[in-house]
């Protein structure tokens, strides 16, 4: 056993148990808690597979970012405390169906090998992606700048309280 | 000869005239009417004599082709023929310049005239008719001729009945034609009566067949010649106006039962079985409808069941092999009836009656009238040397001569019926005297002359087959390109004075019951009230068919319409609510829930993917 | 050369991605739902990046890919949110369950 | 001439543009929508006449492929689906059928009051859509006009129907719609196995039993009955004919006078186009079946219409009885009989077209189509009581009209094959006899009823149209070379 696979198994329990925990804790703003320990476990898997790039931006965004907007939306909705339990009948059916689903994508991919493995990712890992990113991706790259544009617009729009559409409606 | 096709032609343009010129026509419908139906009496003279000299004549082609079958029309001159398209055109003609005089107050004159030249044109075209498919064609049109005339007073509820009875009547028998002619085709391969006959005689048909599609044939002729058991519709038939009884239900369509037999009778002789129905048939509903007739007290009615009676007659000599008698009695029959039934209109178109008790004492005011229905009753009640006599005697002397008894014996207890109650028709009409005195004028030339025709002919018609001046008709009717047996009837002279004898004992019956009232009237009223009761109401068949047939077909028809509405209707709802159900069951489904949704979705995706691991698909 | 199999990964990710969708489909918080689809959508990624290494033409494309997935999530959980916040504002709920207006 | 086809078909296309861009309450729509139906009858008879007649094969064949569908499991054969137009001799009568009886239908769409012009519309797509399915060389192609038959059909009952408009809609739609499913089952199989939906071709592949090894004896079974169950219910066989009383006593006249004189007809044309043709000894193995339930339709519709009280059920139950002879035509199987089936319906399209046509009129002038409510009309309107009366007659099949050559054919086939149906199928015959002549005389016979007095006779268009009908089946019944010398291309069973 070496030291790699050591440490991919502590990743490993790390996101599992983050997300099992978001899944079974009863408080909402524990939950969201809890996947930020995913999250963390997760950026650590890319940086095993020679993405830390990758790694930093994810825990820029989902442990920094989005959870911070989750506890806002936390905050500025009521919330009982406690998550009220779902019918268990629904829930052993979507349950069974998940396994299911489980089950069959576990023995499709368990023995999956592609073949070769590249070997250059983490030599200057940034810059590769940047060349790419400005290069080959660049009109992606300025589309995606334009969904966050109209993303934030949006997301502005919808959370304003809107006093005027309200009088159109009565009028 | 070759213009033969002109005379069903004639009338057909008669009525084509007629039908489209109606509103302009009107009056002039009676002479353009009477105009060709001359004209094809004419024509049919000409080919009656030229028949004579140039012997029997075919011409045929082809109708409709499919396949191996082939269906042909064509005309064909045989003596039958011929005779009945004498009698066919020489009746129409006649009737129709009667009609110019009985119908003239009618609004409806030229439909009248219309639906008589459409007749005309069915009738000889189905007497000229080579093959049975083209027999049934027009055997059915005179059928809806038949009903269209009966139904001619459409506001009378009445005609509107006997028109319906009329249609559906005989279209029973025609179905056991149309059957027949069914069965004779996959048996022989051909509809033509040449061939039919010829396979026949080949033996390419088996007895039991022969026997089958002669009796089906027979059914046809007994629907339409009103033959017991289907006789019920001629005397309701009445209806129509009179000189459409004398015109089809007298000389001419009703006589195409007899007709059809007689051209069918090479296979009728091939069968006894079918002989054997036929004769007792005949004999059967000749006394049967006598006796009724002996009752009655329609004037038209009366002569309704007097014909049935008389056609039965004929009937019962084809079934003994009097192919010549039942064909000589066919020719005198439709003059004598033709001119009893012609001078009934005449009465009834004077005295608007027809119930006999209310007419009486009409001889002085109508003396031509009574002369001429006086000539057509002692033809029809077979007085010596009048045309019934040798008609009859001939049939007679077929019978004995074929040694049934028993029908020999009915066929005497019809003729001494029929003298009878001929003659009380006659003296309850005629003689006497007239109790209420309204005006009552003898009806005009146009209606006299053709009854005068008709009493030349009910006279001396009956000259062209006797064993003294000649055989003539039967001589010639033996010219027939048909293989028909003639049986060689040599009857003893004692039949014809015995038959002479019952003749005049009827007559003589029914003076002294009627005229001179010697015998008191009511008799069998009086004496036997049941028979007299059983005869009145003919035997109860009407209130029989009434009961089983009419009532069974609303029973059966109500069961089957409650069926349809309750049982298949209902399984239609059923259908129906499972579909609705369907839907309400997906309704229930579309809860709005995000979450559903997705979940359903994802199942979906699940069940796919099971379904590609369960078959290996991709992944192996 | 790492000696970590590339279904180790993958399976990492399945399990990830089981237990998001579980979340979505079984949690009645809006809030919670949100995050289970965040949830999923990092499971892909970790399988973009790990095909990134372990793939058929293995480049560094899967990364760049991984970064454009980050970036529209984060676009969707802002939007989301937000939505979230005016449903709430209009109905006083974040139970998905009384959110049934797809009904009507 | 090519094209020629194509151009009849859409040609009720050009009214359709024309009536849409029309303004409804434009006096110029009645005007228009009759003679958009004049543009394909005229076109039709130009085909008709242009057909020629004794000639094996299909004729005016048009062909363009239209796509192509490659599959990874047989990369070199393709799916191929093609525009195929073309005509045997029973579609080109069926073609002048149905262009000259929506063209007579057309007349009685003006007494329509509201809508006109969506009707006229509706009614042109259904013109469209069976001058389609009647053209069709191709299974796909068929099907889509079928469905554009069916659309329109239950737009034009469900919007201008009468009072249960909405449930006879939904029959309609139901039993309709089940039996389109079927047939596309059929074709879909045809298809993935033959690659091909061209009629012809499948035909003839069809006729090699064994190289198609999915389409055994028993699955050709099975199609066939499912094709049965398509156009039984279309025809209708009993018990699937609730749908079409239905419609015959709610749709407006005109579309019953389509509906009675050629939609029915559609089921025929299928049985003996597909049914016939494509599984020739199944159908001969089931024929026994097939005369029963002939037999059963002939004998179930003429006992339930004896008992109707109204004119527009009692012709419902007419159409059932009568479908019941094609049935026992085809059940024949043999060339006599299978004419007699194609003869009964395209004398019964007319008689059918004609009758309805009448009844437009009896609505029209007295309001009502209860026998009970009517009677001694004669006395008012002797033009209509002569047309009723004679239509009745050719319905119960008098010699001279098309109803008897028909019948005659099909019961002359039938004797050969099973001559016990045979005999007791001619009991049919008298009671059609029996419940026409109740229905006719009880309408126009018996006493003036004063309170018709002011009613009006026959228009100078209804007496045309009437008559053009007429002419036809006295034609027909007087000449019938007319109809085999067209239909001689085709015949199953010899």
């Amino acid at each position: 056993m070496n030291g790699e696979l050591i440490v991919f198994v502590i990743l490993f329990l790390i996101t599992i148990t983050g997300a099992l925990l978001m899944l079974n804790l009863s408080k909402v703003v524990h939950m969201v808690m809890a996947l930020v320990l995913t999250f963390l476990g997760i950026a650590g898997l890319y940086v095993m597979l020679a993405a830390e790039f990758v790694a930093v931006v994810q825990i820029l965004i989902y442990s920094g970012a989005i959870t911070i907007i989750m506890l806002f939306g936390i905050m500025l909705t009521k919330h009982t405390g406690e998550e009220k339990k779902t019918g268990f009948v629904k829930k052993g059916i979507v349950l069974s169906g998940i396994t299911a689903f489980f089950l069959i994508m576990f023995f499709a991919v368990k023995d999956l090998s592609l073949g070769g493995q590249a070997t250059t990712l983490h030599e200057n890992n940034t810059e590769q992606i940047g060349i790419m990113l400005f290069t080959e991706y660049v009109i992606p790259f300025e589309l995606v700048s334009v969904v966050l544009l109209v993303a934030l617009v949006g997301a502005v729009i919808l959370a304003k309280k809107e006093e005027t559409k309200k009088e159109g409606e009565q009028s | 000869m070759d213009y033969v096709w002109l005379i069903p032609v004639l009338p057909l343009l008669s009525f084509l005239i007629i039908l489209f010129t109606r509103p302009v026509i009107y009056k002039k419908a009676g002479i353009v009417g009477t105009l060709f139906s001359g004209a094809a009496f004419v024509g049919a003279l000409i080919v009656l004599f030229s028949h004579l000299e140039n012997g029997n004549f075919l011409v045929e082609g082809n109708w409709l082709s499919i396949h191996a079958l082939t269906l042909t029309v064509g005309l064909e001159v045989n003596p039958l023929n011929a005779l009945m398209l004498v009698i066919v055109t020489l009746v129409s003609f006649l009737v129709h310049m009667y009609s110019m005089g009985y119908m003239a107050d009618d609004e409806r004159f030229a439909t009248f005239f219309g639906y008589l030249g459409l007749f005309t044109f069915s009738m000889t075209a189905l007497v000229l008719s080579p093959n049975l498919l083209q027999i049934y064609f027009f055997w059915e049109l005179v059928g809806v001729c038949s009903f269209l005339l009966v139904g001619f007073y459409f506001y009378k509820p009445e005609a509107k009945a006997a028109a319906k009875k009329a249609f559906i009547v005989t279209r029973i028998g025609d179905v056991g034609l149309l059957v027949a002619i069914f069965l004779l085709y996959w048996q022989t391969g051909t509809l033509e009566l040449d061939g039919i006959f010829s396979a026949a005689e080949a033996g390419e048909l088996t007895p039991a067949m022969i026997t089958l599609t002669a009796i089906l044939i027979f059914v046809g002729a007994v629907g339409k010649s009103g033959q017991f058991p289907l006789h019920t519709w001629l005397p309701d038939a009445m209806e129509g106006p009179t000189p459409v009884s004398a015109l089809i239900h007298a000389a001419t369509m009703v006589a195409a039962g007899v007709y059809l037999v007689a051209v069918m009778f090479p296979l009728f002789t091939a069968s006894d079985v079918a002989m054997m129905t036929v004769a007792i048939t005949g004999g059967v509903t000749a006394v049967f409808a006598a006796t009724i007739a002996l009752v009655q007290n329609d004037i038209k009615r009366i002569l309704a069941y007097s014909t049935i009676s008389q056609l039965g007659y004929m009937m019962l000599a084809l079934g003994t092999a009097g192919y010549t008698a039942a064909v000589f009695h066919l020719t005198t029959h439709a003059f004598f009836k033709a001119l009893l039934f012609l001078a009934a209109g005449s009465v009834i178109h004077a005295a608007h009656e027809q119930n006999i008790h209310k007419l009486g004492g009409l001889g002085k005011k109508l003396k031509g009238t009574a002369l001429l229905f006086l000539i057509g009753s002692l033809a029809i009640a077979g007085f010596p040397l009048f045309s019934g006599f040798f008609s009859k005697d001939e049939i007679l002397a077929s019978a004995f001569s074929n040694g049934s008894y028993i029908l020999f014996g009915l066929a005497l207890l019809t003729a001494f019926l029929t003298a009878f109650y001929m003659f009380r028709l006659y003296f309850l009409v005629f003689s006497g005297e007239r109790e209420r005195n309204e005006e009552i004028k003898e009806s005009p030339r146009t209606m006299l002359i053709p009854m005068m025709v008709l009493a030349v002919l009910a006279v001396f018609s009956g000259f062209i087959h006797t064993h003294w001046f000649g055989t003539f008709l039967g001589d010639w009717l033996e010219t027939t390109p048909y293989p028909v047996l003639f049986s060689s009837i040599d009857a003893p002279y004692w039949i014809m004075i015995l038959a002479s004898a019952l003749s005049i004992g009827g007559i003589a019956l029914a003076w002294f019951m009627y005229a001179k009232q010697s015998i008191p009237r009511n008799w069998l009223y009086g004496s036997m009230k049941e028979v007299h009761h059983v005869l009145y109401r003919k035997y109860y068949v009407d209130e029989l068919y009434r009961t089983v047939f009419v009532k069974g077909l609303y029973a059966l028809s109500y069961f089957w319409s409650y069926f349809d509405r309750f049982i298949v209707e209902g399984g239609a709802t059923a259908v129906k609510g499972l579909v609705s159900q369907l839907g309400k069951t997906g309704v229930k489904v579309q809860s709005g829930q995000v979450q559903t949704y997705s979940a359903v979705a994802f199942s979906g995706l699940v069940l796919v993917l099971l379904v590609i691991a369960a078959l290996g698909g991709y992944f192996q | 050369m790492s000696s970590i199999p590339l279904s180790a990964y993958l399976v990492t990710a399945l399990l990830l991605f089981c237990m998001g969708l579980y979340g979505a489909l079984t949690k009645r918080n809006a809030v919670i739902v949100l995050i289970s689809i965040e949830l999923m959508l990092n499971a892909v990624n970790v399988n973009l990046v790990a095909f990134a290494k372990y793939g058929v033409g293995a480049s560094i494309r899967g990364q760049v890919f991984s970064l454009f997935t980050i970036t529209v999530a984060a676009a969707e959980a802002a939007v989301g949110l937000a939505i979230l916040i005016a449903l709430y504002r209009n109905r006083a709920t974040v139970n998905v369950d009384e959110m049934n207006t797809l009904k009507k | 001439m090519t094209g020629l086809l194509s151009i009849l078909v859409f040609s009720p296309l050009l009214g359709i543009i024309l009536l849409a861009i029309l303004s409804p309450e434009s006096h110029l729509v009645k005007r228009i929508g009759t003679l958009a139906t004049a543009l394909p009858l005229l076109l039709a008879i130009v085909v008709y006449s242009l057909f020629e007649r004794g000639v094996e094969g299909i004729q005016f064949q048009e062909t363009v492929t239209w796509f192509e569908m490659m599959t990874s499991i047989s990369p070199n054969e393709p799916y191929i689906i093609s525009y195929e137009l073309g005509v045997t001799g029973l579609s080109v009568l069926f073609l002048f059928l149905t262009s000259l009886i929506t063209f007579l239908a057309s007349f009685a769409v003006h007494r329509i009051t509201s809508g006109t012009k969506g009707f006229f519309i509706l009614f042109l797509a259904l013109e469209l859509g069976m001058l389609g399915v009647f053209s069709s060389e191709n299974l796909f192609l068929f099907f889509l006009f079928f469905e554009v038959t069916l659309v329109s059909t239950f737009l034009l009952l469900g919007r201008w129907g009468g009072f249960h408009k909405e449930r006879a809609a939904f029959s309609f739609l139901i039993y309709n719609g089940i039996g389109s499913v079927l047939l596309l089952i059929v074709i879909i199989t045809l298809f993935v196995e033959l690659h091909t939906t061209n009629i012809t071709e499948i035909t003839s592949m069809l006729k090699d039993t064994d190289s198609f090894e999915f389409l055994s004896y028993n699955m050709r079974m099975w199609m066939l009955v499912l094709l049965l169950f398509a156009f039984g219910t279309k025809l209708p066989i009993v018990p699937l004919h609730s749908w079409m009383v239905r419609v015959h006593v709610e749709a407006p006249i005109a579309l019953v006078m389509i509906h009675a004189g050629v939609l029915l007809k559609i089921g025929a044309y299928g049985l003996i186009r597909f049914g016939g043709g494509f599984f020739p000894e199944q159908l001969q193995d089931i024929a026994l079946v097939l005369a029963i339930l002939g037999l059963i339709n002939l004998l179930y519709g003429a006992f339930i219409a004896f008992v109707q009280t109204e004119l527009r059920a009692l012709l419902a139950y007419s159409s059932i009885s009568h479908m019941g002879i094609v049935l026992l035509g085809l059940a024949s199987f043999n060339s006599v009989g299978v004419q007699g089936a194609i003869f009964q319906t395209i004398s019964h399209g007319l008689i059918a077209a004609l009758l309805f046509l009448l009844i437009g009129v009896l609505l029209d002038r007295f309001g009502t189509t209860r026998i009970s409510e009517l009677g001694g009309i004669a006395s008012q309107t002797p033009l209509f009581a002569g047309f009723f009366l004679a239509a009745g007659l050719a319905s119960l099949g008098l010699p001279g009209m098309s109803g008897f050559i028909s019948e005659f054919l099909a019961f002359l086939g039938l004797f050969e094959s099973m001559p016990v149906i045979g005999a007791i199928g001619v009991l049919g015959i008298i009671l059609t006899a029996v419940y026409i002549l109740r229905a006719v005389l009880a309408v126009t016979f018996g006493e003036r009823r004063p309170s018709f007095d002011r009613k009006m006779d026959l228009s100078a268009t209804e007496v045309a149209s009437s008559a053009v009908l007429l002419i036809l089946i006295i034609w027909i019944g007087v000449y019938p070379a007319i109809l085999s010398n067209t239909l001689r291309t085709i015949g199953i069973g010899g």
